[in-house]
């Protein structure tokens, strides 16, 4: 099964969890993204996530599919944030959920690169003297 | 044609739906260029793709009179 | 830091987070091991986990402390259930928390397969008709 | 000597503590074909290791008289 969403409502690990229970399920691997106090030697106040989201579920769905069909995995889980995020706050999270731990691990961290190299979601950060689009120049 | 823009390409229009008057249909690369033109900021980003009707299409794709047609700056989801 | 415990009271996913959280971590990586209904085509009944706890903190330790000087993490929590599992219930968890994703699950990764590897502790499966001490025998 | 089990040695010496008579010092590998001898189930197991004060040692470490014994089959945990 796959639970893709995208909310503007803090993500909880725990309630994602609860999705991929199943007796059939041995390993979990979990990715949660954070926000963090720096990027590239300067101090981050705040993040703010914009995604196109018709088309980024879109896709989002797309890396689930692909995962549950490459990877021996029985569940997916791809959570997405948008809107302001104070520190340590959490963007992303991704679960996946597999009779064994290999597949489990391959399909997460297959999961959390391709939607950061995919899925259309902005991150704009915030320094204590301006900010920028994560990405957006070379 | 509408085109619906986001992240820094929503800055550099200063605006989130930009309305271009079009002869008829035009390709993703026609699209690109006529944009690169008005607005030479585009010209400055890592790179700049085109969705339409929420998938990524490549230069040749041919856009039609009611596709929905977004400007995809870099992306940085997670 | 390192978070090692061995306890024979369910395990909790969202404490092992909570013991990660620290501004300068942008990636946490976790697995959570959960006991499943089958193995080797029988149907699992529940589980009985025994450690031989001083060595088994030992070396979860020094698979903790192996971790972090090898990885680029912050912090890392090892946490081994004991006594009897029912289906669903969960033996292990691993968080593994770093500035970027990469070594947060490499980290995690490295201590789970480690963990199975080195770590004194043992398993016993309780199938309809019987049980058995996994991978006791070749 | 006393000499802890875990696991399936529970089960094979059917204590969790044997007490082991021995001539002054001896050696893992010592240790471990007296016990192979003692109780032949042992050669069965897919391994048998031998940890003194809760470290893994080899055939050839000298256990003295009391260091803490383990027998440790096969490890199974996560």
């Amino acid at each position: 099964m796959k639970h893709i969403s995208i909310s503007n409502q803090p993500l909880d690990l725990s309630h994602c969890m609860s999705l991929v229970e199943d007796h059939t399920v041995g390993g979990i691997a979990t990715f949660v993204g954070t926000v963090r106090n720096h990027s590239q030697g300067q101090t981050v106040i705040r993040l703010d996530f914009e995604a196109y989201e018709k088309m980024a579920l879109s896709e989002m769905g797309k890396i689930a599919d692909f995962a549950l069909e490459k990877f021996e995995i029985e569940h997916i889980v791809i959570h997405h944030r948008t809107g302001s995020l104070s520190l340590g706050e959490i963007p992303v999270i991704i679960v996946a959920a597999a009779a064994h731990r290999k597949p489990a691990f391959e399909a997460c961290q297959f999961a959390i690169d391709t939607l950061k190299e995919t899925v259309p979601i902005w991150k704009k950060e915030f320094f204590e003297n301006g900010s920028h689009w994560v990405s957006a120049h070379p | 044609m509408e085109i619906f823009a986001f992240g820094i390409a929503k800055d550099i229009l200063k605006t989130n739906k930009l309305i271009l008057e079009t002869d008829g249909n035009i390709s993703v690369k026609e699209l690109k260029i006529k944009l690169m033109e008005m607005f030479p900021e585009f010209q400055k980003l890592a790179s700049l793709k085109i969705a339409v009707n929420n998938e990524y299409q490549e230069d040749g794709f041919e856009i039609k009179i009611g596709d929905e047609v977004a400007l995809i700056p870099p992306v940085c989801g997670g």
